[in-house]
């Protein structure tokens, strides 16, 4: 496939189009976040950090400085990776291939706890199974007189159902995008086997959007490999320990050389992971759903099993959004983070200033600062999810159609690293690197472009991973009929593959855009100081123990992001007229 | 016995069935045809159950399967029936053999004996050296066979085929057939077959429905359509190659003469000849091909709208735009009135 | 050095001008207070526009050095905790130059102007629940948290995730003659060292961490989990002195447990210094001028958001506030940055191999 | 022109296509005929510059395309080429006059001049009513019906067809091959078109290559290949019905005689009779099937693997099992060898 359409006599020298489309993937990517990293690993290979990495790996501290917390990790890992794509696909499949009743509502809400930060669905938790084991208030269950144990309270069990329920609507959002390209021949066929509803979700649904299962499984992976919030809430009272923790704990106490190079091997772990999961999707066998045949998009009728499965996705939305909402809502308005039921005002989102509350700050939406800030961090996510969306989709592009190779398994890699790099890390290594003139390049320090690249280059693996997704299920001919017509990559792509991934390349811009908006490690860095977003607003209240109004703007935040999904969903009906059923 | 009674499909306006009924005993081998987009696919998915009817009802045996009036049918899980998808439906991530063998699985029969009916049916298609391929990695002939395979393989007591060998050549086709024909017989099930081969049609079929436009037009044993055909419809749709039909007013004078005006006469093709020039009773056309069949040749001839064949011993060589002159046989075979209606 | 030394012998008259003539000045900020330091120095030096940037002092010291590799002065005045981290990671390879207005010069101690200057102090001491406590603090020793009745009661967030609590378990260490004779009036016999340990500050920390010691995330679950109120039988916690003045909002009932042997904790200073590249030098000086507060009882308008209870003003003129212990009567440790850092990592390296 | 110099394609160690060599002048109409799986559509694939060859080149004119020796070919979008799927590849997101209509657009067609052509093309075929719907809500034939549509619609001149009318009925496809050819002498393109129906075949065609195995088995005029096949697969897999090849050791004696003991014997299907006793120089064979093929009966009999067909103009009605004495002519039509090569 060449770049550019030269017509013209033949050139019996041309290079291969889809090696030279490699390579340009592979320049930006070198760019992007190879040289930011290369810059983390060098860091830690100067001759005052090196030690760093035998009293990590096998000093007498490896024990607790690595393997324990590797080993929780890795469970973590898995654990939620599981759990994710099986109730993100249980929900992916209920709304989109069933006759479920309320499935649009089921959809959005299945789309929401992403959305919601993991320390919320974390207090949650608490907030019903918290034992007395730290102190302070006990959950719902010892209010009534029930006694929980600790593993039910602390560790490993509560940390690993939170992630699950934060982070299993990224799987939803991505295998809902695949299947929603399925053609429905495919589970008719199945039928005429005589399969019953589950033999065909587990033999033919999830298996026949593999890359999607896939995307999912690897991105809550690293979703939970790297979550912060919720072990330090719920594992550090049992002294568990993750990478993630230990890595934001060295970094923190200014031991960084130790922390990067515990990133390093969490990156180098969660690699191995990864090409596993790129080695199943990336055999002999194909993911084409949709096809050149006008495959038909029809939902199945459940029949007695509607409501029964209806109660399970509700119950499952309920816990997981509305419960963490109400709680984030609740502690926005309640004045003690102790009683967040009673006592409720709405001073801290409209009130003036009152020197007895809150040493006179007033309600966000009386903070000039919020209006701007608003504007701003709308602008930034926008801007992001839509540099991020073009570039991943490139990069989705030539690893689903020609994902074959040492070039196209390092391009995959690449691309999915930023994901597990501590965000600080990665801000400072983008100020290092391209805060200064390069050549005839400007400096880029304090500019919004700054933010908007390495912004771009950190969610990358967001894109990248949902696109590749989407289009592998796009069967290879219809791209190959619009080879025929003599239409150029570009035109091709714009045409035919990105409206019939649409679906998946939305889905990746849209978590982008969560992400982004809530980010704050990276932006924290990069940005300037005249220019605040939210995130910033919200730390710097959470850092003066004001924590209604931190709050009050992550549901500003969270109800930003729900709109933006409305949005993306309304624009996705309209544009996909052939999907309708 | 699959019993169909005044069934109707539409989607949105249009209906894509509209009103059939017919009934075939148990072991019966129904055989579809009708032009492109009549609703023969849209029929069998109903049979399948995996559409429910707008209106009527299926019963397979004394069990109603679906009832359109009341808007319900019975799962295609339950129906015991199987279908080769007109778009072979095969699963893209499963290899041929895992196709074959998933059907089986869900039946829950052991392994032994699923490997040895996957290498059989695999077998029987001419495809056991691709077992471990993709759908990707195979022609479309071969995908063809293995959606044939992967139905056929759990031997269900219906069998429903959409243009099952249309990707086939001419000859596998024939072998195929047989044994296609032996399952059904050997399994005692009951067969309905979408196919757009006259020859297929011939000899497969116990009972023949030409459909048109979401109706039947005629319902009968092979041999009755081609010796009888119901409708003018019938008549230029059916046979290898089907009947001509001239309108009354086009034929020479001395052909008219006897009958009526608004009415089209039908001729077959081995009862016309051919001439270089113009005689009695013929009729002048462009030249459009030849071709050799069962030892004949087959000449057809275009003037405006009008198609004619014959089929003739031993033709002239003409050139494409050469006039030829067709020449009609004393009486039409038969005669159908202006809506296409028989008349005599 | 790319400004004049001068500058730092000039008073707020001199440097205004100066100052006003550079016009803006970047202030890196630890705390979210600097939004009222700003708008106060706008309204008291016209003309020069301040832009305070929000940010953890790890967060500062990354944008710093990241800044420095690509040779870029973004900050002026570098205002920041940590300082056993900004001693070694900042000043030590000369990122930073100390700055101390002459004016406050004798208000003072030494180890307040040096090695960098000290706006004011914070602190992690030991705090408990007076509702379930009415009769004062329920400890006299620190020992006594290593004591059965104390098992799985003592609160602290992990000195492995805040580096303020690292220093707290350094000065622990450091201060291991005074825990030897705490551990003597506690038990009555002198102590004796399990194999390995060194010292009776180290001692203690194993003993601390054996006894069931739990960490969290931070000092907000420390203050929830020690004050809140109705509790039975509360638990005792390290956690900030100042965030007693959140107990009417939250619910709490914090206290801090003064009378305690050795000691009931650290008192760390706040540092500001001048960022090494500045490219405003006069209006930083100025603004870490206006950050020192006026001579008035309570540091005035530049001082007045950090005259809290649990904050302590350096400045020797500037009362403590009125709601808490005054300075002079507090019984915390009040750390060395100089000898912490140089012992932290050997500290963290011993919890590390605690937990 | 198109010539094809020794073309290989491997898919790992299989060659799909293996070592082909031909050439047509421009304005031919090349039909490629062969068995399922024999490297039709990948031999398109290549024309079309989809697919680099293993080995060997392709030139159009004077340009050498493709050189699978040096692993380079020119990419589609610059070789004029146009070609229906047998996948149809359809895009699904675009309703049928947008499917035809987006390649006019990128050839950078003017609006209203690409809105005639549309329609032009859509009633050509018969689906101009449908032009709105989307191809997932049409039938089979349709859809293949708007994947010509969409092929044709720029006039490529070269036009490659990948068995273009299979899921079309028999009247339909008369139709639409006519219009086929008309395209194809009105832009004096050069066509490539693979079928499996042998009328089609032998009407449409300048030039017929047989492939089998990746190889060209035979290449010249369709009449020719039906006279005169060079090799015994060419025999059997051309003609309607195809010639009978009968080993010279299961002959009844009397026709065995003066014939090579290793040989087949070829006979072709109007020089057989049938008989319902034996008779000198007749074959039982058991009843398989039996059909009306131009007003004559095509009767098919089994024997183990061997398979006869004869056209006869009347016969008895047998039922299937019953013994069928099929009356072999004096002299076999051809002798072929035991590698397929011909003797006589
Ligand atoms: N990716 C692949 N890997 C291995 N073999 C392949 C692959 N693709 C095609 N083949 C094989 O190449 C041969 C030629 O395939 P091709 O599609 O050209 O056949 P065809 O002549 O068009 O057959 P049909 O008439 O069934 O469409 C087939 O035997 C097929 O199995
Ligand atoms: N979703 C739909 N909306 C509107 N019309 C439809 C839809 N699906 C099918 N049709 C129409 O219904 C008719 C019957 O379709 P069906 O697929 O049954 O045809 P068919 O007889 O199988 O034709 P073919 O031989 O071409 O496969 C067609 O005219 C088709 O255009
Ligand atoms: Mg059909
Ligand atoms: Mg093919």
């Amino acid at each position: 496939m060449s770049l550019v359409s030269t017509r013209g006599a033949a050139r019996p020298l041309r290079i291969d189009g889809k090696l030279v489309l490699k390579l340009v993937v592979l320049a930006i990517l070198g760019v992007l976040v190879a040289a930011p990293l290369l810059r983390i690993l060098f860091e830690t290979l100067s001759p005052g950090a090196i030690v760093a990495w035998s009293d990590v790996t096998s000093g007498r501290l490896a024990r607790n400085l690595l393997w324990v917390p590797l080993g929780n990790t890795l469970i973590l890992g898995v654990g939620v990776a599981c759990g994710c794509v099986l109730i993100g696909g249980f929900l992916a499949w209920l709304v989109v291939m069933t006759d479920v009743p309320f499935r649009r509502t089921i959809g959005l809400m299945a789309t929401l706890p992403f959305m919601i930060p993991s320390f919320a669905t974390a207090l949650a938790w608490g907030s019903l199974f918290r034992n007395g084991r730290v102190g302070g208030q006990t959950g719902f269950l010892e209010g009534l007189g029930l006694s929980i144990p600790d593993w039910l309270s602390w560790g490993m069990v509560p940390t690993l159902i939170v992630l699950i329920a934060h982070y299993y609507s990224l799987a939803f959002t991505v295998i809902a995008a695949a299947l929603a390209t399925v053609n429905s021949d495919l589970v008719e066929a199945a039928q005429m086997a005589g399969a019953r509803r589950g033999r065909i979700l587990m033999g033919i649904v999830l298996p026949v959007a593999l890359p999607a299962v896939v995307a999912g499984a690897s991105l809550t992976f690293a979703g939970a490999v790297s979550n912060f919030a919720a072990p330090a809430l719920l594992g550090l009272p049992v002294r568990m320990q993750t990478m993630a923790t230990r890595l934001y704990g060295l970094i923190e106490v200014g031991q960084t050389a130790r922390g990067y190079v515990i990133a390093i091997l969490l990156i180098a772990v969660s690699a191995l992971f990864l090409w596993l999961g790129n080695k199943v999707i990336s055999g002999r066998r194909s993911y084409a759903t949709i096809t050149g045949k006008g495959g038909r998009a029809k939902r199945f009728t459940l029949g007695n099993a509607r409501l029964p499965l209806f109660a399970v996705a509700a119950l499952i939305c309920l816990a997981t959004t509305i419960v963490p909402v109400l709680i984030l809502i609740a502690s926005s308005l309640a004045p003690s983070s102790s009683a967040l039921f009673s006592n409720w005002t709405l001073h801290y989102w409209t009130g003036a200033s009152n020197p007895s509350i809150a040493q006179g700050q007033a309600g966000i939406f009386s903070n000039p600062f919020i209006v701007s800030a608003t504007g701003l961090t709308m602008g930034l996510g926008v801007a992001v999810a839509i540099t991020t969306t073009l570039i991943g989709l490139i990069v989705a592009f030539v690893l689903a159609r020609d994902g074959k190779g040492p070039l196209a398994g390092i391009i995959n890699q690449v691309s999915f690293l930023p994901l597990l790099v501590p965000g600080i890390a990665f801000g400072a290594a983008y100020i290092a690197l391209f805060g200064a003139p390069i050549g005839p390049f400007p400096a880029l320090y304090g500019t919004f472009a700054l933010l908007l690249i390495a912004g771009t280059a950190y969610l990358l693996p967001f894109s990248v991973q949902t696109g590749r997704a989407v289009i592998q299920q796009v069967s290879g001919d219809l791209d190959e009929s619009a080879r025929m017509t003599g239409a150029g990559f570009l035109r091709r792509l714009a045409a035919i593959t990105v409206p019939l991934a649409s679906r998946g390349l939305a889905a990746g811009g849209l978590i982008v855009f969560v992400k982004i908006m809530r980010d704050l490690s990276l932006v924290v860095l990069l940005f300037t100081p005249t220019m605040p977003v939210l995130s910033v607003l919200a730390y710097r209240y959470a850092s003066e123990g004001f924590t209604q109004f931190a709050n009050a703007i992550t549901v500003v935040i969270l109800v930003i992001s729900i709109a933006a999904t409305l949005l993306a969903n309304q624009l996705q009906a309209k544009s996909q007229p052939w999907l309708k059923s | 016995m699959i019993r169909i009674e005044n069934l109707v499909k539409s989607f949105g306006a249009f209906n894509a069935v509209d009103d059939i009924s017919l009934s075939v005993p148990e072991g019966a081998f129904l055989v579809l045809v009708g032009p492109s987009g009549c609703g023969k696919s849209t029929m069998l998915r109903m049979l399948a159950g995996l559409e429910t009817p707008s209106g009527g009802t299926i019963a397979f045996g004394d069990r109603i399967v679906s009832d359109g009036n009341r808007g319900w049918t019975i799962d295609p899980a339950q129906r015991d029936t199987g279908l080769v998808f007109q778009s072979y439906a095969l699963w893209p991530h499963m290899s041929v053999a895992g196709n074959v063998d998933w059907p089986l699985k869900i039946a829950g029969m052991a392994r032994p004996e699923r490997q040895a009916r996957v290498a059989e049916v695999l077998t029987m298609l001419g495809i056991a050296p691709l077992a471990t391929r993709y759908p990707n990695e195979i022609s479309g002939g071969q995908q063809q066979r293995v959606a044939i395979a992967r139905m056929i393989a759990p031997r269900p007591s219906i069998l429903l085929f959409d243009e099952p060998l249309s990707n086939l050549d001419a000859k596998l086709r024939v072998e195929m057939r047989t044994e296609l024909l032996r399952v059904h017989r050997a399994t005692g099930a009951t067969s309905v077959y979408v196919t757009h081969d006259q020859v297929e049609a011939m000899t497969m079929a116990s009972h023949v429905a030409v459909l048109n436009q979401g109706r039947v037009e005629q319902f009968g044993t092979p041999e009755d359509l081609v010796r009888n055909p119901a409708t003018a419809f019938v008549a230029t749709f059916v046979g290898t190659p089907p009947a001509n039909l001239v309108p009354v007013s086009v034929l020479p004078r001395e052909r008219a003469a006897s009958l009526p005006a608004q009415a089209s006469a039908m001729y077959r093709p081995e009862d016309l000849s051919v001439s270089a020039i113009p005689i009695e009773g013929s009729l002048a056309f462009d030249f459009a091909e030849a071709s050799p069949v069962a030892g004949r040749t087959m000449l057809t001839g275009i003037s405006d709208s009008l198609r004619i064949t014959a089929v003739v011993d031993a033709a002239p060589r003409f050139a494409v735009g050469d006039k030829v002159h067709f020449v009609l046989p004393e009486a039409p075979a038969a005669l159908f009135g202006a809506n296409g209606e028989r008349l005599s | 050095q790319n400004y004049d030394p001068a500058l730092d012998a000039m008073s707020a008259e001199d440097l205004l001008p100066l100052a006003q003539q550079e016009g803006t000045v970047t202030v890196y900020s630890f705390t979210s207070r600097i939004a009222a330091v700003e708008a106060a120095f706008e309204a008291a030096y016209p003309g020069i526009d301040m832009i305070s940037h929000d940010m953890s002092s790890t967060e500062q010291i990354t944008r710093l050095k990241a800044e420095a590799a690509a040779g870029i002065a973004s900050a002026d005045v570098v205002y920041i905790s940590d300082a056993p981290v900004v001693f070694a990671e900042l000043l030590g390879p000369g990122l930073v130059t100390p700055y101390v207005p002459p004016r406050v010069v004798p208000l003072l101690d030494a180890h307040e102007r040096e090695p960098l200057l000290a706006q004011r102090l914070s602190t992690k001491v030991l705090m408990y629940n007076e509702q379930a406590n009415p009769d004062g603090a329920p400890i006299s020793n620190l020992w006594e948290l290593t004591t059965a009745d104390w098992t799985g009661r003592v609160i602290m967030v992990d000195p492995l995730q805040r580096g303020d609590y690292l220093d707290l378990m350094t000065e622990i260490v450091l201060r291991s003659d005074e825990m030897e004779s705490a551990y003597q009036a506690q038990f009555g016999t002198p102590i004796s060292l399990d194999d390995g340990v060194e010292n009776a500050g180290q001692q203690f920390i194993v003993d601390l961490f054996e006894n069931d010691l739990i960490l969290v995330s931070s000092t907000d679950d420390v203050n929830a989990a020690v004050g809140t109120l109705g509790q039975d039988n509360p638990p005792v916690g390290f956690t900030s002195y100042s965030d007693r003045r959140d107990n009417e909002d939250e619910g709490w009932a914090l206290q801090v447990a003064n009378d305690v042997t050795p000691a009931n904790g650290i008192i760390f200073p706040a540092v500001l210094a001048v960022s090494a590249n500045a490219t405003h030098p006069a209006a930083a000086r100025l603004v870490i001028d206006f950050l020192m507060g006026d001579d008035s009882e309570t540091g005035g308008e530049g001082f007045k958001p950090f005259y809290v209870a649990g904050d302590y003003a350096t400045r020797s003129d500037i009362v403590s506030h009125p709601d808490a212990v005054p300075l002079d009567q507090f019984n915390a440790w009040s750390i060395d940055p100089v000898a912490t850092s140089n012992l932290r990592q050997d500290v963290g390296d011993l919890v590390l191999s605690l937990q």
